[in-house]
């Protein structure tokens, strides 16, 4: 099989000029990021849940889900943690200045092919609001072809949560049911959202499982507690949607660091449901 | 109608070659080891007889330790630029004296760095390599090729399989288009003679029945064989360095204020680094948890992904461990303990 | 080994960098400098709490950015800030000296001196001496060849534009191929 | 070493069975010809598995500092002289407690077919027992009388001959010669791994912000690599050779070790691994250590 004639260098990332930087909440930035190059940024496209590698030059690449709309062309967004070398890096980025990126991989959420024309559920816990943000965007901005939006998010307390601006709107907007809530001790005075773990809060709101699909994401011991209540809800596993986030480094199946038993969360996840996730062992 | 090609043809095969341009790799001595060597001159190439199998494979020569696969600078007001290295422009290389072990380990690798996404840094290579493997007249003691569903003259990955038959000469079986070219360019080295001589090649019976293995594996994954196994793994790399099959790699940025290389170095599972994630989290935080992971990718997943074994049996792992973690001897105990 | 000639020498500046304590050493760099004393530019300080503080780490990484030579200075045994920093690190030094020297490093290239906060001369004094002995050795041929052979793209620039021939060289990919074949893959 | 071998399995079965320790560590048939492996039982039957011959040579003191043993409760261990100096270190730097370990030292004429260089000129070959002074480790039991006598530890000129070799080599060509170790290192961090005194949870080489040492398999980074290495190691690497040995890349890595330990004696006086009471060499100083390379 003679492959040379095909041959470019899929490590090679667009070059991405940073337009704009909010910061969420302490230690939590959001950057948005436009392709410098015009071809690309006509024609790139993703699906929501789908992932990237994001670089510094000389830092090196760090992989965070775009957070921002499928349905969105042209920019995509991505939040982060500052935790290590590359988070570090893109911490001191500012407007103006040029990232890499390198994506989009892995699968994604199947609206298209499952979620629309039904009931969804959407869950998300601290920074892990991310790639379910990505997910609310696609579906309001198609807001038509899906029923029931329910949204459930919560943080460890009110200045850890994420997207604030757009909690308020989704909170504000007719045909969404929108729950927020913070750990308890995380309130601050005169807050307006639920007080309890995200686990007692959806059981509380217990959305109904009539016709819907959840989808699911945050810390593994976040979705450890939440997925049995789900269950118990009555959520069959194959419509509960979660992601998983392993270390990775190239992001497209050959360095051989994220799998979680025979799966390659780059190749064939990050987005699992429930279902499969029983499949894999406890090894994320 | 067979072909031959004696011992000091084989040398001049190798002298040819270089002369037309071929980065030849050999095994050659390196102090008191056996080492692939890109040879400068043909006198380097150990005869057949001085080796069974080198330190580590010629993995190096189609899969760098350590390479650049971006090289950046900053240019004016900072702004990054990079450059790809170049992808075509290799030189055509030939590896001469390997063993069929070795070369099988190409057909394996082909599947991972050709999965969806074609790796160019490895292919690049891989389509100018050549690849001359002599059979083994007799086995090591570490080899357990006959249980990897290989064998002392399998040809899977050699493109020309040398058989030593008497008289230092051997016979020569052309097995792809590569070989094929190979023996027409360079045809005055090889002969041809009436019958297939005699030739000889090592017996090895299997040390188990591997395809015992994965049933095993598929329902023990929380098994306490592998913290008996593996509580005395060091968790070093030098089984997966010097193992053809093992192809996992990191990637990291070098450079100054200038610029710099983005880099693509080897990466082993048995260091806690591989898996840990920014958060301090770690799914393998435990060694027999990593030694497990290396077993089951080469017995289990690669076989469902792939429908090939990341192992070819050389035993080069066990030989080269600190403490002599004997991957032959868990695969007889799991064959044995049949669920 | 490093002998050059003349009048590459004469285009060639050697890079020093010295590693010195906050309350000795550098006090007296600036004593030098108020007292308008002399002493050679081509030495670039970097200011640390105490010698102490002054890791084999940091002389490491200055000769791999290309540092010719390495000063490292702080206060006289006894008067250090931190009453032992000093001692420690004079143990430390003592066997990192026979390391490099074991390794092939010239001990000229790297020195060790005590300047206290009222040693301004001396300071200069001991700056002319270190950049005189470097200059006299040349640039750090040894370590850039390590390092343009370990593609560190700075030194491959510098040492033309094929670093090494490919099978010699470390780290294929790095090295800058000829500008004409090579395409621009700036996706 | 028959009787020997006997006398440790029958030890081992009993402390094992008593819950004396929860876990020995021993060697055990290697799988390669002239190998003994490492072996680590956690019940008494498995006693009978435990070896003693001429190929006992991995420092088993290395798997004091692991979790996968450590874990498991009080540690029952086969150390030889050299061996038991490993474990003086690692008492000397707090990595373990004593009443944690039953050391069982066993009397040895030296290792290896052909005899190891090292075992030549072995000063302990059987090591001290209850009788110890406060000054030398006590191992808790002591298997067999060594039939070879303690070398008398003359001057460092056998000792060091290996080093004084490189370090009369003209500049240039040690240079040359560590340039062409260097570049033959993958960088599989065996030589970090069996190391008994490189017991960081978190290595130099493994700190990314900044990146001090190059994690790339190129002859700089390793350059680095291996001086840093043995810049930690000094005045602490108690010489039991095991990174030689583990390097898959045969790299004299021991020479390296060897130049400190030198470097220690001939400066500091001090013998790593001797006295668990003492003061490892770089982590004290005397006013009056050496000043002369000053300016």
């Amino acid at each position: 099989m003679s492959m040379t004639a095909t041959l470019t260098n899929i490590y090679a990332p667009y070059l991405m000029t940073v337009d704009e930087i909010i910061d969420e909440a302490p230690g939590i930035r959001t950057l948005k990021l436009a392709f410098q190059d015009e071809a690309v940024r006509k024609d790139f496209a993703f699906r929501a849940g789908q992932f990237g590698l994001y670089s510094v030059f000389g830092a090196g690449e760090c992989v965070f889900c775009i957070a921002s709309g499928a349905t969105r062309k042209g920019y995509l967004e991505c939040s982060f943690q500052k935790v290590g070398r590359v988070t570090n890096a893109l911490r001191d980025v500012e407007v103006g200045d040029t990232v890499g990126f390198r994506g989009p991989y892995g699968n994604h959420f199947p609206l298209d092919e499952k979620i629309k024309g039904h009931n969804v559920v959407f869950i998300g816990m601290g920074i892990g609001l991310a790639p379910v943000r990505s997910v609310i965007w696609t579906c309001l901005d198609e807001r038509k072809q899906y029923k029931d939006v329910t949204i459930i998010y919560g943080a460890r307390s009110a200045d850890l949560m994420v997207y604030k601006r757009e909690l308020a709107e989704w909170a504000k907007t007719p045909g969404i049911k929108f729950v927020k809530t913070v750990d308890p001790g995380g309130n601050p005075p005169g807050w307006d959202g639920e007080v309890g773990f995200v686990p007692t809060i959806v059981e509380r709101a217990a959305p109904s499982p009539e016709d819907a699909y959840a989808i699911l994401c945050g810390p593994p011991i976040g979705i450890k507690f939440t997925l049995p209540v789900l269950l118990k809800l009555g959520f069959p596993p194959e419509r509960i949607y979660t992601t998983l986030e392993n270390r990775m480094k190239c992001g497209i199946g050959k360095c051989g660091r994220c799998n979680v038993g025979g799966k390659y969360v780059c190749k064939e996840g990050p987005v699992f449901t429930a279902a499969e996730m029983k499949e894999l062992p406890a090894e994320y | 109608m067979a072909t031959i090609i004696t011992a000091e043809n084989l040398k001049q095969l190798a002298r040819e070659m270089l002369k037309a341009g071929y980065r030849v790799i050999a095994p050659a001595k390196q102090a008191d080891l056996v080492v692939f060597k890109a040879i400068k001159d043909a006198q380097e190439m150990l005869p057949e007889s001085e080796y069974i199998l080198p330190q580590a494979s010629f993995k190096e020569f189609v899969f760098p330790r350590c390479e650049c696969i971006l090289r950046y600078r900053f240019g004016e007001g900072g702004k990054p630029v990079f450059e790809s290295p170049n992808l075509d422009g290799e030189p055509p290389q030939a590896v001469i004296g390997c063993r069929p072990c070795d070369a099988a380990s190409l057909p394996i690798l082909d599947k991972i760095f050709g999965w969806d996404y074609v790796d160019p840094f490895y292919f690049k290579r891989r389509e100018k390599t050549a690849v001359i493997s002599v059979a083994c007249s007799r086995a090591g003691e570490g080899c357990f090729c006959t249980s990897a569903g290989y064998a002392p003259d399998s040809t899977a990955g050699s493109d020309i399989l040398l058989k030593k038959c008497a008289g230092g000469k051997y016979a020569a079986e052309v097995l792809s288009d590569k070989g094929r070219q190979l023996a027409e360019k360079f045809g005055s080295l090889f002969e041809k003679v009436e019958a297939t001589p005699p030739v000889e090649v090592a017996g090895l019976n299997p040390a188990f029945d591997v395809e015992k293995i994965k049933p095993w594996l598929d329902k023990h994954f929380d098994d306490p064989l592998w913290l008996e196994i593996a509580a005395r793994c060091m968790g070093c790399g030098t089984c997966a360095y010097g193992c053809p099959t093992c192809h996992c790699f990191d990637m990291v940025d070098e450079g100054d204020l200038a610029g710099g290389c983005r880099l693509k170095n080897w990466d082993t599972c048995s260091s806690a680094l591989f898996t840990k994630h920014g958060s301090g989290h770690n799914p393998r935080s435990s060694q027999e948890q990593r030694y497990r992971q290396r077993v089951l990718h080469k017995f289990k997943y690669y076989l469902e992904k792939f429908g090939l074994r990341a192992c070819v049996g050389c035993g080069r792992c066990t030989a080269r461990c600190p403490v002599n973690l004997d991957l032959r001897g868990v695969l007889q105990t799991i064959a044995g303990k049949q669920a | 080994m490093e002998k050059k000639a003349e009048t590459e020498k004469a285009v060639w500046q050697p890079k020093i960098i010295a590693f010195v304590c906050n309350w000795c050493t550098y006090a007296g760099a600036d004593l030098a400098g108020t007292s308008r004393l002399k002493y050679d530019a081509h030495i670039r300080v970097l200011r640390l709490p105490c010698t102490g503080r002054i890791d084999p780490l940091f002389i490491l990484k200055a000769f791999e950015r290309g540092a010719d030579g390495v000063l490292v200075s702080g206060c006289h045994p006894g008067d250090c800030h931190y009453n032992t920093g000093n001692y420690h690190a004079r143990r430390r030094w003592t066997l990192f000296r026979e390391l490099l020297e074991f390794v092939g490093i010239d001990l000229q290239r790297l020195q060790f001196a005590w300047v206290s906060a009222a040693e301004g001369a001396k300071w200069a004094e001991v700056v002319n001496a270190m950049v005189a002995h470097v200059r006299e050795l040349g640039p750090f041929e040894g370590y850039h060849t390590m390092l343009a052979r370990s593609g560190q793209t700075l030194w491959l620039a510098k040492a033309g534009a094929n670093g090494g021939n490919g099978s010699g060289h470390d780290v294929p990919g790095t090295q800058p191929v000829e500008r004409s074949k090579e395409k621009q893959e700036t996706e | 070493m028959a009787e020997a071998v006997e006398e440790l399995r029958a030890l081992a079965r009993d402390l094992l069975a008593k819950g004396t320790v929860q876990v020995f560590v021993g060697y055990g048939k290697g799988a390669s010809p002239g190998r003994t492996a490492p072996l680590i039982i956690t019940s008494a039957d498995r006693a009978a598995e435990l070896v003693w011959d001429k190929h006992c040579l991995n420092n088993l003191a290395v798997y004091l500092t692991r979790s996968e043993v450590t874990k498991r409760g009080k540690v029952g261990i086969v150390v030889k002289g050299c061996d038991a100096r490993a474990v003086t270190g690692l008492l000397q730097e707090g990595q373990v407690a004593r009443e944690n370990v039953v050391i069982v030292g066993m009397s040895c004429d030296g290792m290896g077919e052909p005899l190891l260089e090292a075992c030549g000129r072995c000063d302990v070959h059987t090591p001290a027992g209850k009788d110890a002074d406060a000054h030398h480790l006590a191992c808790d039991y002591v298997i067999g009388k060594a039939a070879v006598p303690d070398a008398q530890k003359e001057d460092e000129g056998a000792e060091y001959a290996d080093v004084a070799r490189i370090e009369a080599l003209p500049l240039a060509e040690r240079w040359a010669f560590w340039q062409e170790q260097f570049g033959r290192c993958v960088r599989c961090y065996a030589c970090r791994q069996v190391c008994p005194l490189c017991y960081c949870k978190r290595c130099a080489v493994e700190k990314n912000e900044p990146q001090w040492l190059a994690t790339s398999a190129h002859t700089a980074g390793n350059f680095a690599w291996h001086v840093i290495r043995a810049m930690h190691l000094a005045g602490r690497c108690v010489g039991c050779g095991a990174c030689e040995r583990a390097c898959p890349q045969h790299i004299p890595l021991s020479l390296l070790n060897k130049k400190m330990a030198k470097a220690v004696l001939q400066h500091f006086k001090y013998r790593a691994g001797n006295d668990p009471t003492a003061a490892p060499a770089v982590k004290t100083f005397e006013l009056s250590d050496e000043n002369d390379y000053f300016r």
